[in-house]
């Protein structure tokens, strides 16, 4: 299980072999989420903001109910936070497994969490120099109404 | 004379609209929860107390665990509120 | 839309960089499914034949159908052939949109015709020189019933 | 004479099997199928025969499209006749 949580980008080839390694022989499929900064509307750029004493501490909670719901062989959680321009990478999850199935499965389980389950907040910084904090998505929302206040 | 105070921690848009990041507030009752301290929070700060006046929803935390209104608070702990999240 | 169909390992980075460029700004998520040659019971090695004259037009076909369908910006499909050793590559597929559950979905119906509406057999070689054809499971038999014999 | 014959291609087990993974076959009919024409190869390989009566499933194409039992062959076509498909 690999949880990281940085500025930098990250390298999606030694993050794929190193999953795989960490599966080893067993491993018969990796599955993976790359999100990006999605350009469009004069976006220059989203800063990612996170509670620091709270955030790693989430990811690995996610990374290690996934794994066990899916008997995972590997399993990567990687989130950036600071500003980051278009087309930049923001998270990426990587599951690896036995069966196609259960790749797949936990890799959408692992982002849905993230996106509702994890103190990051996304804010977009516009060319006209206007700054707008998303709004949580009523769908993400409604996952993550056993901590609604 | 015991000391009966939490840190408040604000972050994002909430932050942004009250002008701050983070304050000590003294309980006033063995019974306090989330919910009566946002309450004594929103008689302090006019932009909280507007903010849901207008439908804002906000989030909490005890000592970085996601809390619901009715999680207990005690002197001590760290309390942070926030809109909903929107990592990944 | 990128379609490979070759006996050599691929690079997982430069097809990543390569699905996201071709998506472009408007991309907020790449998906992805490796599928790996899996250990165990003695296997030494998987066979891939195929059925060379048709292979390659129903690679495209499902990439342009399931780009089609879930409104892809980037699409690739790159599947080998030959004997592939444990742990080897056998299938990468890439899936870029401009939201999650489009590339997430994309990703699973293309591995899932894949493995159900594609010209390819695997065989099983082990240590102690047995070969063995793999057979269909019912679950994916099951989703390629409309062209059964 | 007309040349009525196909080209019938064999894969992976059913290949293994017959032992042969191409021959030709002249069409004894206009009205062929891929149901008929795998009927008269099995009454040619032994091996065929005894695949369908213990059970095999046995998939098609005609010029490499995925067929049924039910689609027309005609001269000049490719027919292949393979198990179910494992890729991916």
């Amino acid at each position: 299980m690999r949880v990281v949580l940085q500025d930098e980008a990250f390298d999606v080839a030694a993050e794929v072999d190193a999953v795989a390694r960490e599966a080893g022989v067993e491993a018969g499929a990796v599955a993976m989420f790359l999100g990006l900064v999605r350009g469009g509307d004069g976006l220059r750029a989203l800063t990612l903001e996170h509670y620091p004493r709270m955030t790693l501490a989430r990811l690995s909670a996610i990374a290690e109910e996934v794994s066990a719901r899916y008997d995972l062989l590997g399993c990567t959680i990687i989130h950036r936070v600071g500003t980051l321009g278009v087309g930049a990478p923001i998270v990426l999850v990587l599951a690896a497994a036995r069966h196609r199935g259960a790749s797949l499965e936990a890799v959408e389980t692992m982002i849905d969490w993230l996106k509702t389950r994890s103190p990051f907040w996304k804010r977009e910084d516009y060319d006209d120099g206007r700054q707008v904090w998303v709004e949580a998505r009523a769908a993400d929302d409604a996952a993550a109404a056993r901590w609604d206040l | 004379m015991k000391d009966v105070s939490i840190t408040v921690l604000y972050f994002a848009s909430l932050r942004d609209r009250l002008g701050l990041d983070r304050e000590r507030y003294a309980l006033t009752s063995p019974d306090a929860t989330v919910a009566t301290v946002l309450d004594a929070l929103a008689e302090r700060h006019d932009a909280l107390r507007e903010a849901i006046g207008a439908g804002a929803v906000i989030r909490a935390a005890v000592n970085q665990q996601f809390a619901t209104p009715a999680t207990p608070v005690a002197a001590g702990d760290e309390v942070a509120f926030f809109p909903p999240v929107t990592g990944g």
